[in-house]
């Protein structure tokens, strides 16, 4: 059940020059699956910020979000004793963990690595650490990749400009030699999960994005159509399953 | 102990707080926020003869103090509604609702309204001619008066439920097209509808919207609203529905102040969904603070100072 | 190096960025804040043929994202602004200015074209055929494509400055009115005039102006406008100058993307009088991140997606 | 010549249940004389707000307003290190030091008190001691009286009710015993200044209020008749001299 609250800024650093860890306490009981998001009310901004919860525990909510705008540029100048943000905190389905397969392997690039990390605890939780393959522009934006192994996961990155990792795409490290996967779960910008939809040929898990007015399912904002009838991204996404996206 | 209760055609309200259709779905994503039943009543996401899934997307852009949405009547169909969300509806809202009603032609409004006006749960008709966002066959109705009475006039035949015709802000004169509706049968009207207006995605270089231009609503229209309340109410004798930016219970009290008999929340829900909670509840603060005893009073209390 | 330089009619302004008519005086209020042959040119106060004191006060209420105005065309007349105003002009400005003229009969308008176009600091002509605010004789001359056409053909007429016609926003299809205009022979369009509005002061009973409406602009009505200019912009072969609620570098592009050829900046001077400065200013940084090097390709480059 | 800038908020408390004081430091050689307002911007208000100014040095403004909507409300609220303000300084004419006659007399209602202590200041180092009545509602919101006093003025106050001091109006101090003047000074609501330009047969100036767009001059928002044309409050007032005021 989604819940709305003030939750108190813990922490708020920047990772790379433009992407930001915030940790936020206050009841995380409406959290229920990674991939959810929370959405983010900042003064002067009308519309709420959805940000996908890159982890959680019984206090604290972390969320990792990157300097894109107004909003955003105003969350990463926040802080200070007694700083609290409005959240909206439980949205959206996220990612099924029951459907993992035996090899799961991770694909994130940019700011939809977060969601994954969160992912990535839970699956290893479960007996069935994935594989996680990062995809970023450049080195200077490369984060989480040391994360990602302290969890255990073998983890690898590929930059576009191939300063740092591999020189390519995230769905370029699928050929790596060894590479076993019989399920996926991705997050990123559409072009990439376009991509992840061709070059992976198990089934899998996508969460996408969309303009939302609301995020919980009320101003039909966010819909887009699916194998099997129209879907709010917000409510019935953000995660969809490969077999439902019409492409 | 003030009293909140209003009345709009014979149905009496507990309070004047109606969330705006568009804005609350048929109420399921709000009713595990708050009990449903402490609102006055709730105007359903606006219903068409066929299913809709409306706009491509992106359908929302954001804007100073308010949003434009191009969702373009998304919603299943006037059977479905009948079929799954009234039944549904009854479990968690216990009051008569609104139904608001879209269509492309005087048959579908007709149509629509004589199905949903059978409906025991309805208890009043919102026609909406004037959505900004769907313009098949070019036809916006509530863009003259004669639209506006053609499809007031057919409704009217079909359902003896109170029919409350919704109004574009998007005309030179309201007023004329709020007179055509009062005289074609029109138990009240309900406006405004957004106003039309158009955000433009720098990086790309391409309209923010799919659909080019969408409809703004929120606290950037509420002078807009409520001069149009203002200059309606003092045109017909009907009631009005006053909305457009309403966000709180100061608000609702300028609307009614205005000419408004009830008030619509709409995007307010969207940003905070307790946002009508807030306002049903902070009702009666401001009507003591103001020495209003009933909020039925406040109707038209405010006096032009020119008239 | 990114050059700013636009042109409207054959005039070339050294920036898009121009203060808009009602919000700058005649630039004495602004020449000790900043140097104003910074700006592209200014549109000073809407002028009449007689002095007016204008509308009684409160003249001026505030709302979300923007405020309202019922000043009623104040101003001490164009005789009084040739003798007075434009003398000491000269001091402080040194390029073409922008003469915006206000009327009630095309007469009227007429008098103040023929006599303000023989100045030789003005650079063109702005016809406000669209003022919310006064409605002596009941007449808005912008709200028909009649009205605005006759007073179009009249001025044009009597001088030979271009004539850019002041488009109201408080109608149903301003591409009527704007082709209207076209057609009698404006050289040019200026697009939006304030939208008209209205508040109730809570406490007294009665609208907070008190002409009871006024005029809202500022960031609330920015979409609204936009989407007018791109109706426009897309609806006439003459250059627009886009208004209404810019108060950012990026909105003058968006501005101009959407399809005006230069930008009015009207009620951010009033809330922050280096608004236009810090615009000017701040605009080779957005062109340049845009990827334009020169602003005037800015103009309509935004494309319609369903075009 | 009017100026902006950021002010540093040194002070904010205070006086009574609903006026406050506030101490800003930075630039005030835009000020020039008492009965001077500045234009405070807030966050969240789209107009500024125009305050005058109580009191000023070469470092700072003190400011005294009452708490009556969102912009004075937000005001209330801000403090704390390194909090400032926006402000326009230097606004409106002022009150005219010179003409005071020998024996001046401020006549101040409610939040039209405190620019006279600025003035009662200045005119007693210009060797003018100035005799002070001050007018409330209650007892409860009378502030300032002992400030006066400490300036060495002779003050009086009065209040609606009779709580406090003489019960009446601030007009009726004039008739106590003893009272001498030959010039007034006064700034309040609209009835009282009415009250003030009846009672007192001698020459003086009345500070007014009027809704504000900018605040300097430009939008004709806040125009006035007086016998002499039209006159802008913001600009060629607030302050106007008795003579010229149409009433
Ligand atoms: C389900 C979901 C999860 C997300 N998770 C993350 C995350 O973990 N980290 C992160 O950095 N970003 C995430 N995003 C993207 C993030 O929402 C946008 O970057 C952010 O809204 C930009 O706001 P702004 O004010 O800085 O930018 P502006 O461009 O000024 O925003 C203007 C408007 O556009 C909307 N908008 C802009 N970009 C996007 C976008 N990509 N998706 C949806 N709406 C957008 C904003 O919400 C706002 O309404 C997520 C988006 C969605 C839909
Ligand atoms: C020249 C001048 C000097 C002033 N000096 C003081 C002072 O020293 N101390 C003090 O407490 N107050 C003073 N006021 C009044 C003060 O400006 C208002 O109380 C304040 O603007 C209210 O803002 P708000 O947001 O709290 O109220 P709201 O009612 O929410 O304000 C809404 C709008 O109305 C305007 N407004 C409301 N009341 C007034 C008013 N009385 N006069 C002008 N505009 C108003 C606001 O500026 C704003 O634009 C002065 C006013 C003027 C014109
Ligand atoms: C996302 C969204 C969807 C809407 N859908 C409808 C609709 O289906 N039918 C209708 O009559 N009005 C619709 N509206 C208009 C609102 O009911 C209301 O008239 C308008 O938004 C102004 O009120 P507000 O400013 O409080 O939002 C919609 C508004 C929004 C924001
Ligand atoms: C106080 C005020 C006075 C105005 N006076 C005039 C005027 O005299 N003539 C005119 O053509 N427009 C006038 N306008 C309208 C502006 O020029 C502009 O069209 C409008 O405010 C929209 O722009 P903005 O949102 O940037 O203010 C006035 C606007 C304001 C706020
Ligand atoms: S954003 Fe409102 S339904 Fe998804
Ligand atoms: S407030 Fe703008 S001229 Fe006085």
């Amino acid at each position: 059940m989604q819940k709305q609250g003030l939750y108190t800024i813990q922490e708020n650093a920047p990772l790379t020059r433009d992407v930001y860890r915030m940790v936020l306490a206050g009841d995380t009981s409406a959290v229920t699956a990674p991939g959810q998001f929370v959405n983010v009310r900042l003064d002067g901004c009308y519309l709420r910020r959805p940000i996908s919860i890159a982890d959680w525990d019984d206090a604290t909510i972390t969320l990792i979000y990157k300097v894109v705008g107004e909003g955003t540029r105003r969350m990463a100048g926040m802080g200070g004793p007694g700083a609290a943000l409005d959240l909206l905190v439980g949205l959206g389905n996220g990612y099924d963990l029951a459907a993992c397969g035996a090899a799961p392997v991770l694909l994130g690039g940019g700011v939809g690595v977060p969601p994954l990390y969160g992912l990535a605890k839970r699956l290893w939780r479960q007996g069935r650490p994935p594989a996680v393959l990062l995809g970023f522009n450049t080195a200077a934006d490369v984060f989480y990749e040391q994360e990602f192994r302290d969890l255990g996961c073998p983890t690898m990155v590929a930059t576009a400009d191939g300063s740092y990792g591999q020189k390519g795409f995230v769905t370029d490290l699928l050929n790596t030699a060894g590479m076993r996967y019989d399920y996926f779960y991705t997050c990123g910008p559409e072009p990439m999960l376009r991509a992840v939809y061709s070059a992976c040929a198990c089934p899998g898990q996508l969460s996408f994005e969309e303009r939302m007015g609301c995020g919980f399912g009320a101003c039909m904002g966010c819909s887009c159509k699916t194998k099997y009838g129209s879907k709010r991204i917000c409510k019935d996404g953000p995660v969809l399953a490969k077999e439902e996206v019409v492409w | 102990m003030v009293d909140l209760r209003v009345t709009l055609s014979g149905l009496v309200l507990d309070n004047p707080v109606i969330p705006a259709s568009g804005t609350f779905g048929y109420g399921n994503e709000f009713k595990d926020f708050y009990d449903l039943d402490i609102l006055g009543s709730f105007s359903f996401k606006g219903t068409t003869k066929e299913p809709r899934f409306g706009n491509a997307t992106p359908r929302i852009a954001e804007c100073d103090a308010g949003m434009l949405n191009a969702v373009g009547l998304q919603n299943p169909g006037i059977d479905a509604v009948i079929r799954e969300e009234l039944p549904r509806m009854k479990r968690y809202f216990h009051k008569p609702v609104i139904a608001n009603i879209g269509g492309f032609s005087v048959e579908e409004f007709q149509y629509c309204c004589e199905r949903i006006g059978k409906e025991e749960q309805v208890g009043l008709i919102e026609v909406n001619v004037s959505c900004p966002n769907v313009h098949e066959g070019g036809i916006n109705f509530g863009s003259t008066p004669e639209g506006a009475a053609a499809v007031t006039r057919a409704v009217k035949q079909v359902t003896d439920k109170p029919v409350y015709i919704k109004l574009s802000p998007n005309v030179t004169d309201i007023t004329a097209v709020a007179r055509a509706c009062e005289e074609a049968g029109a138990d009240g009207l309900s406006l405004i509808n957004t106003l039309l207006g158009m955000r433009i995605d720098l990086a790309h270089r391409r309209p923010v919207l799919a659909n080019t231009m969408g409809g703004l609503s929120g606290p950037a229209i509420f002078p807009v609203a409520l001069r149009m309340v203002w200059q309606v109410a003092h045109a017909v004798d009907i009631p009005v529905i006053g909305m457009g930016g309403v966000d709180s219970a100061e608000k609702v009290a300028e609307m009614m102040m205005a000419g408004a008999s009830a008030v619509q929340v709409g995007a307010a829900n969207l940003v905070d969904p307790f946002a009508c909670k807030k306002i049903v509840e902070a009702l009666p603060g401001v009507l003591a603070r103001l020495g209003v005893e009933r909020a039925a009073e406040l109707t038209g209390m405010a006096a032009a100072k020119t008239e």
